[in-house]
């Protein structure tokens, strides 16, 4: 098993599921955050004191899946987060030792 | 309302003479419009402190800092409550002499439900008076401002207490209780001078006296949640009806233009910080709108008995420009740290009203012209108020501020400071 | 008002002698500050439930009741008006027995644009039922802080639509509409038996009947957002200027008396509650500050009408204690779960008001001396007003209740209660 | 008030008739009374839009979108007070002919402290103008619904500024000033047409000129905060009695009854949508129970000064049921994006409102009959005012866009709406 | 050294820890994040514009575990956090090079 | 590739972010969690409900980073994110399968 993290555009959010489901995947993890990179973020003024807000803020995606998809699954990613723009992100692959679904015990490929 | 006695010189003459004029008639007797009219205006203006000057102020600082900013504005409504009753009123507006009032309305013991003031003869005294407390209550509130997320509360408490007593009242006897201010001729219809310079220069001096906030100007410091400051302007615009049209103490001709030139120096002042701020930054602020309507209706408030609607165009556009000056450039220039503009847009914005209260004023208003019409000292007379309450606010609220520091001391600690004093003072959370 | 029929214990024959008096000289005629101030106080008492209550309880609730919450003070304001049109002001104020009004005002179809309320003659008769439908509004209202969190939707209309009918009209007649207890010379000039202890009863038996929210004791219940319920705190002590000084129905002495003996008791409520934390919990709280002013408010409300400033304070300052007792204390060590201390603020509030009333009252103010005037008998005819209305709401409320909770059922299940009331009931989330 | 003109198919005859029969016995005098009421009632009316309808809107956008849409209220507020002074209110209140008023008004310079308003002869011009800017001031607010989260911060300044005196100003000379509705004997109390039929279609125009959001129908655009909505809410029905009992420009019968059936058809509205929401959807929601208040205020305005009760509810009943109708299924059903239904709740709750005025005016409330007096041919009128109001408001409306378009440009780009407003436009964060 | 994950449902936080604190356990980080899953969301509807929510509101728990605990700390994780019903969630498991405690340098199994 | 995970105070972010930057590095992740540790959190009371909320805000930082770096951005964070009190938190480092950059599909050392 891998684990798969991806750092995206919070509004590419929905096309990144969706391209995912197409493959059959249905679980995942997100998370708020917050970005830092090359890309630039916008400036803030209150009352003469300005603020320049170099985060940006990102959505991280957390999947664990079977070592068999994983080259679809980055390439799913990649295609549906892509706008060529700068601040696009990353897409991160572990390993992934052991899975476990709390509610069966489940474990392993059959826990996903 | 007694802000009439400040357009002659012989101030107390003229005091009198109405109330004896009528009393040649008969006992002056109550109104019921003019009472219905000063209680709703009492209302309006508790309205502006809480939650207004608490919403303006705390949708301007960190999230950690909140509740407790909320905290200063609804303990300083109790506490100067209490204050007012038990001495400050009858500081105030005791008859005394032209320093200070005396000690003859002390705990409200003589005020019954037929007791009228002299100055104010068509409305109960338990009216009068409560209407002039809240203008005690929202004025050390606004000096919060200042010192906003570094000042211990204990400190915040007894710095309003005794600031309430030794700086408030004998101001307010200054210029509106038969003190000398209003004896000589100063103009000032709703509290340019005893409430906003007073506030600004006691906030100049509390910033100046506690220092700036650890991380100010490295830190990111921006508001946390502006729509606060929204709705704390709007409360302050709508109950500011009641501080200036209340201030004719009469449901009149008067009360009304004093309603019309508030509502329309406020709006040219917020156009005009906003319009400057689009030149200058590029970007309009919701802020910087807010803000400009602040200082209007500051710098309205002296003029509002006193002009007409073209004046307080005028007087609105002036202040939103200088305002956005003295809260941008000014502070940033010398470095002081007053957190929420309390100087900035107080101070500043009382000195352009009460000056140009002297420039604007009417005589067909409200009995005395201004330099327009000819009366160029007027101008003059006005800065003599301006001075004189600078003056005494700088110099006593220095003293308070020193005294406190060596006895219960006046800031929180770094660590506190740190962790928010919502939580580290009032052991609370926005969650 | 018609408080003034409590004054005496010949209370129809008082009530209607003014009214006769009047006609002697002429038809009783509207008076236009009498009207504007009445108007005004209309307002001001609906701004106490929405948004005042709405926001004060909402800001006391976890996250994913928030929406919930303010729903219940909203849709209590729509049904009561409706009701209180189609019979609720008939019950409350038709002439009727010593128990109960009649149906002569069923629907208002005998009120037109000139009718007069005899006994407030100098107002639109549309007026004096509209301000009265805001005390109908706000009691139920109150009661919803004691089953916040885990009451079904449908239930809760069920219950406030029942209630009001059944309990608030009759102890409003009681009191106000020439029933027994005005008769026998209570005191309640605003609504300390009618509003407060009635709600503070009613809601501790919904909190006993409906049982501790799950998790209670356990899990964290912590407020989520604190500046709404300062926010709503605030509108309830402006508002609360309606209701006391509206409670005069006239723009008079007494209303601006009443207005300022408001004002004090509740400032001084607010310091005793925060001074009594700060000595026992070693911080002052925000929520502390606020529930001491409500306190203060709910406690002067039957006094306000018949007290001076002095005996408003020691109100104020009582109140401010005996209530932290009761919201800390008394809460915890019996156990029972009234969320957001109807019971606790509300009804115990309004006994040491309602007793008090009896101690501080004044003849000069409100005609009636109390026992600090030698007038000892008047606590004891307070106590019985207490427990008349106690008696009365509790037993009602128990019954419907229960006849709720077999037909309707009353609370969610665990499950819509642990995903909160917004989402569950209303499909709706703050994001 | 103007409104009065209204009744008689020879309305400037019958305008200066009281008048006249005053000046017969003297000089028509203030009445503190009605000036109270009406100074009250003007601070509730900007109460409505600042921070009323700001919050209303506020809380129903998306979290970058929420200080954006609190600043249109803002600066249309500030927009249009002085282009009320400049030369609004004398185009619509100016003497002037049938279509348009005149300049004699002109930058004010005209008013004095003394100065009366022949048609509302008990109150100082002032007072009477200002309450009349406060109208002025939320008609463009309203529109702002519609455009809500797309639209560029100096188009809409533009905008706003053309259509005041493009549309306002002449529509209100047309009902109120003068016009020619008023003299064809349309009822319209408090501005349904005027107000929100002209509101509502104007929101129509902009929401079909400029487009939907992106992403509309297939992005989450849930709210952000529903609570800002229900504080929105809460204070435009508070402020409400300003507005509709305040047309009476009176403290009296017929001012009482304005608020009462104001009050009464609210509450009717937001039980009607949100029981048709339960039905339909099988919850009520927060919502729906505050947009169908909005709606009953709406549909009652035109009423309020010349039906009962009964006929209130009936027309709150209709509106909340017609209302929910218009803003779900019609809606979702055309496709177009009225952002925040400015058409679906002023527009279509303006037109129930308007007709059912004329079914359900009382002879002895207002003057005029409606049909179920018998008077059938009220309802003919009514339409009439209202095809008028929207042929102008349609057309105008949408040839101000188009220029704007062409030279300002109206929408934000695709990049600036997919940040959000806050940031795009203003530079500032709700953090 | 093992890096364990859990995502869970939120009001099982409070027993997981105290599950967990009779291992010993008392070092942890907690995140707010969304879930997608098998478990269906809620239905929002506002003026008629339905929303189906289809992420749910779930807490991740991140702890460092020696390599020895591991087993068991899974094991009191899955045991706590289950209601037997949809959506309970995951438990993964990774392998961790290396750990250090902030305020003292230490390294390895003695940070955690 | 290594992938580095620092849980550290609030207030530590802007000072980490600089050291960081000193060694060249210009792209993390940053999310607000909740951390249990040693450190105890305050006491909050509410009408006489106390609650002890045990868990601290804290600053998650998730970098990738190229082997050779790994030793220098550990110490980094290590010594800018320190105060010496407890509470300051922990660094974790686990290996990294794979990067990829989103925008361009650069894989390894390029992506970062
Ligand atoms: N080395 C890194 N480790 C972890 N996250 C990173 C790293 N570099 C970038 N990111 C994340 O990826 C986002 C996009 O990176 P950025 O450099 O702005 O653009 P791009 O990926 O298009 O080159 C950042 O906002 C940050 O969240
Ligand atoms: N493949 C996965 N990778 C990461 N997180 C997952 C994965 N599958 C499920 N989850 C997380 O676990 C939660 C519960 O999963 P769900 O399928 O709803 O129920 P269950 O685990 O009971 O089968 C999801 O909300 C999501 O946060
Ligand atoms: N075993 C662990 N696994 C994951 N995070 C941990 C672990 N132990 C501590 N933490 C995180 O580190 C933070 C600081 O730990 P703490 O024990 O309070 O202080 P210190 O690190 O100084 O000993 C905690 O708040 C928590 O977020």
């Amino acid at each position: 098993m891998k684990f798969v993290m991806a750092i995206i555009k919070p509004f590419k959010l929905d096309e990144v599921r969706e391209a995912l489901g197409t493959l059959g995947i249905q679980g995942m993890t997100v998370t708020e955050v917050k970005g830092f990179g090359r890309q630039k973020g916008q400036t803030e003024v209150y009352r003469g004191a300005e603020y320049v807000v170099n985060f940006l803020p990102k959505v991280k995606i957390e999947l664990a899946v079977p070592d068999a998809l994983v080259a679809q699954v980055v390439e799913a990613i990649q295609a549906a987060a892509q706008t060529g723009k700068i601040g696009d992100g990353k897409i991160f692959v572990f390993n992934l030792n052991e899975t476990v679904r709390i509610r069966t015990g489940e474990r392993g490929d059959e826990a996903l | 309302m007694i802000k009439k006695l400040g357009l002659t010189t012989t101030a107390l003459v003229a005091a009198l003479a109405p109330v004896a004029a009528f009393a040649q008639d008969a006992a002056p007797e109550l109104n019921s419009g003019d009472t219905a009219w000063m209680m709703t205006s009492t209302a309006l203006v508790l309205l502006m402190t809480i939650p207004g000057v608490a919403l303006f102020y705390a949708g301007m600082v960190r999230k950690k800092n909140v509740l407790a900013t909320m905290m200063q504005s609804f303990a300083i409504c109790a506490l100067v409550t209490v204050i007012w009753m038990v001495a400050g009123y009858s500081l105030a507006f005791g008859t005394g002499n032209a320093i200070i009032g005396d000690l003859s309305k002390v705990m409200l013991f003589s005020v019954g439900k037929d007791s009228v003031f002299p100055a104010a003869a068509t409305i109960p005294e338990s009216v009068f008076l409560t209407f002039q407390m809240t203008f005690a209550i929202i004025t050390p509130a606004l000096i919060a401002g200042a010192f906003a997320e570094r000042m211990k509360f204990s400190a915040m408490l007894w710095f309003m207490g005794l600031w309430s007593l030794l700086v408030y009242s004998p101001i307010c006897h200054w210029v509106w209780g038969g003190g000398f201010l209003g004896s000589d001729g100063v103009l000032d219809f709703a509290g340019g001078t005893v409430v906003h310079i007073n506030a600004g220069v006691a906030g100049l001096v509390c910033a100046l006296v506690l220092g700036r906030r650890v991380g100010f100007g490295s830190e990111n410091m921006a508001p946390f949640n502006l729509a606060l400051a929204v709705i704390g302007a709007s409360m302050l615009w709508v109950g500011w009806f009641g501080f200036n049209a209340g201030s004719a103490v009469a449901s009149d001709g008067r009360a009304g233009m004093a309603m019309l030139v508030t509502q329309v120096a406020t709006a040219g002042a917020a156009l005009a910080w906003m319009g400057a701020e689009w030149v200058v930054r590029g970007k309009p602020s919701v802020l910087g709108a807010i803000s400009g309507a602040v200082a209007g209706l500051v710098a309205v408030t002296p003029a509002s008995g006193f002009v007409l609607p073209f004046g307080a165009l005028v007087i609105g556009l002036a202040a939103g420009v200088i305002c956005f000056w003295s809260a941008t450039w000014l502070k940033h220039t010398l470095g002081y740290d007053d957190s929420l503009d309390a100087f900035g847009v107080h101070g500043v914005g009382g000195l352009v009203g009460a000056i140009l209260t002297g420039v604007f004023a009417v005589e067909a208003v409200g009995g005395t012209p201004g330099a327009l019409e000819g009366n160029i000292g007027q101008v003059v007379t006005q800065i003599v108020g301006c001075l004189a309450t600078i003056a005494w606010s700088a110099v006593a609220t220095y003293v308070i501020l020193r005294v406190l520091d060596m006895t219960v001391g006046l800031r929180v600690t770094t660590e506190q400071e740190s962790d928010g004093l919502d939580i580290a003072l009032h052991g609370e959370r926005m969650q």
